[in-house]
């Protein structure tokens, strides 16, 4: 179990901070009619993408959901491309073709996100196939939500993980609802790891917000695959500041539960602390992040807006291999 | 009859509405139909009238509740499913082609299947590839379903309580675009026959048959049309299965032209089955030029909105395919 | 938990006589070349159709799957009109457009056998939910191979049913293969009922070759359902002594397993041996009842053999009602 | 090369073995492939040879290996997924159409997914509606996708090892009532481009574009139809998508008349798609009748035989199409 640097929590913190920053920003973009179509923001989940990733190699893989720019960003995936996609520009991650639920990017083992609840899952028994089969040693992470558990791709999925031992992480943020719906009301067990069982596979519930803890459970999880002692199932309790998409009045949950997750449940605030206390970090240099991370930020809409958007003529370009 | 504007999404929540009160064996199933209103508010307010027996908030579980929607009709209920999208359908279509389609027939007859499956389709929003697909050919190529299309709010609320009071599985197609469009529609119920088109549009120099947001498309394109001194008569089928192939046929045989439009890929569209019919009946001798289509490019819908609009028949698209046809 | 009187039990026990000799006759005729297209004979499971079913009442409802003879028969359902379906005649519960994996008769519950695996749990779902609506009273069980619970629709339904606390009965038929597929292969788990345990429901594994055990399992899960507390996934353990299909040469199993099954674990021999021990029968009785077995299948082999086609104005007739 | 009579399965299986002992990176997975040779006899020896790693048996879990054949495919294999009746790719649709057929144009690019999906379809083995349907022609209205149709030993070799090649998703369609049937085939492998149809019978007449199991029939009723001093032109398209629109605007330019036969519904079948196609190309000045199409009657189909037979064209069906288009 890596004893993660100093270093490297701080580029976890960074990277949590970039991720807010990055939703908070395309939150903005969006209201000004710069961004169209829908979004799925992943503010108050930072940790469970940041600490998932954190015990993956480059060569790692994951897939993600329709919530995933905080997955993509934690792979490494960078802002720029990212902020280009979104506003749909050619020099987006997928040209101004994809948008935001279907961000990908093969060089860092991002394998994509995707519009289908649950989708990712069978696609990542695959790109696990392929490892086993090419001998190439890497994991398959897929990041999937607690509504996605009621999926029967979720079932499939786990069981021929299992049977076939596939070096998987299976990664469910449960952030209480899917859409609407409150997973309370949408299964009858108290935790969705206890879903494993069907599966034979070992199955743990962890908070969320905590990225470290995030980390160390994904790593032995991670450890697991790479021994080709099959797939775990990871369920990190967290939860989703915003609404669902673009328009959501947030009916289905009350503003003191909300309230609750930020204050004393905000996953960046929390992991900002212990490093304090651990003498990481100091409020100068977390001064000095949200700089960068503004910088940073500043320079990908920049980059976005002045991207050329992409010529009629590519409309039938990359259909076919 | 008290007549009033109200929207499509409106129009289809009032007739799903009036069924309920009038009939207890009808009920709405979905993700997200409750409080939140479905993705697209078609069904706001429900719940609070009918609670949440009749409005059954479902888990992210297509397969099972399309299949519980096709095992409550078998059984005497009158289910109105809602899929999000009409794309996730495809995590349901074993119920509904498989099932559904076939339960009547396997069983002698002794079984019949009247539910309602809500599919909105279409691109336009901004959605990308797995959201704004329009694949209502798959359906009206499987023998067993009804497949309906409603352009406007007064038919949309029309066709509704028809599908319901069907005896067999309506896939009903709504349009993302046409949610918010507003017409005038009668308060009280009203059926609208399966089967029976629309002319929208009287004219003289070609026949257009277009479906779903491409009627509006193409009664836009008329006008410009008539301008240029060019007539055409627009019919809106309204249903593709069944479908009113007579009084398409009429039409052409006074036009002599024929244009079919429709938003789904040209290529293995239904707009062909609409054109192939219209080449093999009698108005073929009448025919003065062939029977041509405008449907969607043979692309994934891209996100890209000045990409996503080439990918499917625009008014312009429309008036130089029309001028195309004339000058054959 | 009822006691059943010698009259019942002597009621099962032909039943499962019935059963086979149907299977028997079915199998016959196929290679007379009487019976065209395919069939999934249920020989040797004819414990978990007939004690299932008599522990429900006629207004109760079964939905099966492709190996749904037994169950038929078990529910209620004739043999003539079964018999004459399997020959394509217009007299059959199809009229003949069904043919062995359609076989349903709405009248005693039977709500059809299914050529796809595991779609007649999501139908069932509905059926069940119908009941609850209508406030009917009736329980639906739903027949399926140990196989079909590595689909998606059985998870779903699963799960649907438990959270929507339906009245249900789930019973599989454990006969340790899928086609060929080795169920030991094709889950990670000892026992199919420990997938209950994701969906907060009772699961239990039972020997499907003594109908009384699996009729006193399926009479607790019913009356649960009844109570309106829920759905119960029962495994029972059985063993298909014939191939899969029409042609099957076994190959993916031994002999010898299947000696000891037929030898040592037939169900109906186990049955009669118990009720002669009770002495609710005798030799002589147990003659009577091959006698009327014989008679009875004799008989509408007849009948479909002297029943007319369907005329062919008929092959568009009941496709929409 | 060397040639002998194999059978239509021969020649896939063959095809898929050589390219297995040519690229490691192909591997074929499914329900019951392994010492069960597949419901059809398709695999058979396949895993004695290459092992249960590379011949992979899958649980019963559609959604699962069609995911899974898609993911392995983007990831740099060359999976072939054996669907064991086409009529249950119901339950695969999402990762095909959704995923699959999208993915390189959602990534803009940067992926590919080579993977041949086999699915047996049609009728006329008494499976009845739920294993006997034919329905290519909603994958053919999928951009993204590849449509083959192999109607002979021949072609189903050549077009298997095209289709492993190929950097695309290949749907591939077999007919159960084929796999028995024996053509010559060469022992060495060999390809066969996409997109080349075969005039499979010269004729001055009429052109019959014919698909899978109907280019025998239609060859049949070419021979009944010749005694009776009437000329047809028989095409196989071979690949649905891509079509060799050339060779049949071609044939019917020679011919003037033009029928497309298929056994899928006739309702919304890949004919109404060809049939429109004729009717807007430049052939159309030349037809002297209606471009026709015969299909399957708009049925489930029915497990008696006699019902099954009368579902979809048989011999005498065609020729007197044919009789009926010449006399137009
Ligand atoms: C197959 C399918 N069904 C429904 C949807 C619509 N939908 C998109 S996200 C979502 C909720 C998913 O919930 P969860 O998996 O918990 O992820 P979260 O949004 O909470 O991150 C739904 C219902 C979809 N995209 N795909
Ligand atoms: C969706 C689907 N996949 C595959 C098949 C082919 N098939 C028919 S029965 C069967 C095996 C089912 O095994 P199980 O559920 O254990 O039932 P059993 O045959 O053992 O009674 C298979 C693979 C099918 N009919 N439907
Ligand atoms: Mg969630
Ligand atoms: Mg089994």
């Amino acid at each position: 179990m890596a004893n993660y640097t100093s270093e490297q929590k701080i580029n976890m913190l960074y990277d949590m901070m970039l991720i807010r920053g990055f939703e908070e920003t395309v939150e903005k973009l969006f209201q000004d009619g710069k961004i169209h179509g829908t979004m799925h923001l992943c503010i108050g989940q930072e940790a469970t993408a940041v600490g998932a990733c954190a015990a993956l190699t480059r060569e790692d893989k994951i897939t993600s959901n329709h919530r995933g720019h905080g997955h993509s960003i934690a792979k490494g995936t960078e802002v720029k491309g990212m902020m280009a996609e979104l506003l749909g520009k050619e020099t987006g991650y997928c040209k101004g073709k994809g948008g935001s639920m279907h961000i990908a990017d093969l060089n860092v083992g991002n394998l994509g996100a995707n519009g289908i609840v649950a989708a990712g899952l069978p696609l990542g028994t695959g790109a696990a196939l392929a490892s086993k089969m090419k001998n190439e040693g890497y994991v398959v992470l897929c990041f999937f939500g607690d509504g996605s558990t009621n999926e029967g791709a979720f079932h499939e999925a786990l069981n021929l993980a299992s049977v076939w031992d596939l070096p998987m992480v299976f990664f469910c943020e449960n952030n209480l609802y899917g859409m609407s719906g409150s997973i309370k009301e949408m299964v009858n067990v108290e935790h969705i790891s206890e879903r494993a069982k069907a599966y034979g596979i070992p199955g743990v519930t962890i908070n969320g917000n905590d990225v470290l803890e995030v980390a160390k459970t994904t790593e032995e999880a991670v450890a697991r695959a790479r021994k080709g002692e099959g797939p775990t199932l990871i369920e990190a309790e967290t939860y989703r500041w915003r609404g669902h998409s673009r328009s959501d009045a947030r009916k289905y949950r009350s503003r003191d539960e909300e309230k609750d997750w930020r204050k004393n449940r905000d996953p960046i605030a929390r992991f900002k602390l212990q490093l304090i206390e651990e003498n990481v970090l100091t409020e100068e240099k977390f001064a000095e992040l949200e700089e960068r991370m503004e910088k940073d930020l500043a320079e990908a809409v920049q980059f976005a807006e002045e991207s050329p958007e992409p010529s009629l003529d590519t409309l039938t370009a990359d259909i076919y291999a | 009859m008290m007549v009033r504007e109200i929207t499509y999404a409106d129009a289809i929540r009032e007739a799903m509405s009036q069924r309920m009160r009038a009939d207890d064996d009808v009920f709405i199933l979905g993700e997200d139909i409750g409080i939140y209103g479905g993705a697209f508010g078609v069904t706001n307010g429900m719940i609070e009238e009918f609670g949440p027996e009749r409005v059954r908030i479902t888990p992210i579980s297509e397969a099972a509740i399309s299949g519980c929607a096709v095992g409550a009709a078998m059984m005497g209920m009158r289910p109105i499913l809602e899929i999000q999208f009409s794309d996730f359908v495809m995590i349901a279509m074993d119920n509904i082609v498989n099932q559904a389609a076939k339960m009547r027939y396997m069983f002698g007859g002794k079984a019949q299947v009247p539910t309602v499956i809500r599919l909105p389709g279409g691109s336009g929003a901004g959605f990308a590839a797995q959201h704004s697909q329009s694949l209502e050919a798959w359906m009206a190529h499987v023998p067993g379903l009804i497949v309906v299309q409603p352009s406007n709010a007064y038919d949309a609320k029309g066709l509704m309580k028809t599908a319901i009071n069907n005896n067999n599985p309506v896939l009903f197609y709504e349009h993302k675009l046409l949610y918010n469009s507003k017409g005038d529609v009668p308060e009280e119920e009203y059926e609208i026959p399966l089967g029976v088109a629309e002319v929208k549009r009287e004219g003289t120099d070609l026949t257009v048959v277009a479906t779903g947001v491409m009627v509006h498309r193409t009664l836009e394109a008329a006008k410009e049309l008539e301008k240029e001194g060019i007539s055409i008569e627009v019919i809106d089928p309204r249903t593709l299965v069944p479908l009113d192939t007579e009084t398409i046929i009429e039409s052409i045989k006074k036009t002599n032209r024929a244009l079919v439009v429709y938003e789904a890929v040209e290529r293995g569209g239904y707009g062909a089955e609409i054109a192939s019919m219209i080449g093999e009946s009698d108005a073929f001798d009448f025919l003065d030029a062939p029977v041509s289509r405008l449907g969607g490019v043979a692309t994934p819908i891209p996100y890209n909105p000045k990409l996503e609009k080439a990918a499917v028949p625009q008014v312009e698209n429309i008036i130089a395919k029309v001028k195309s046809v004339m000058n054959k």
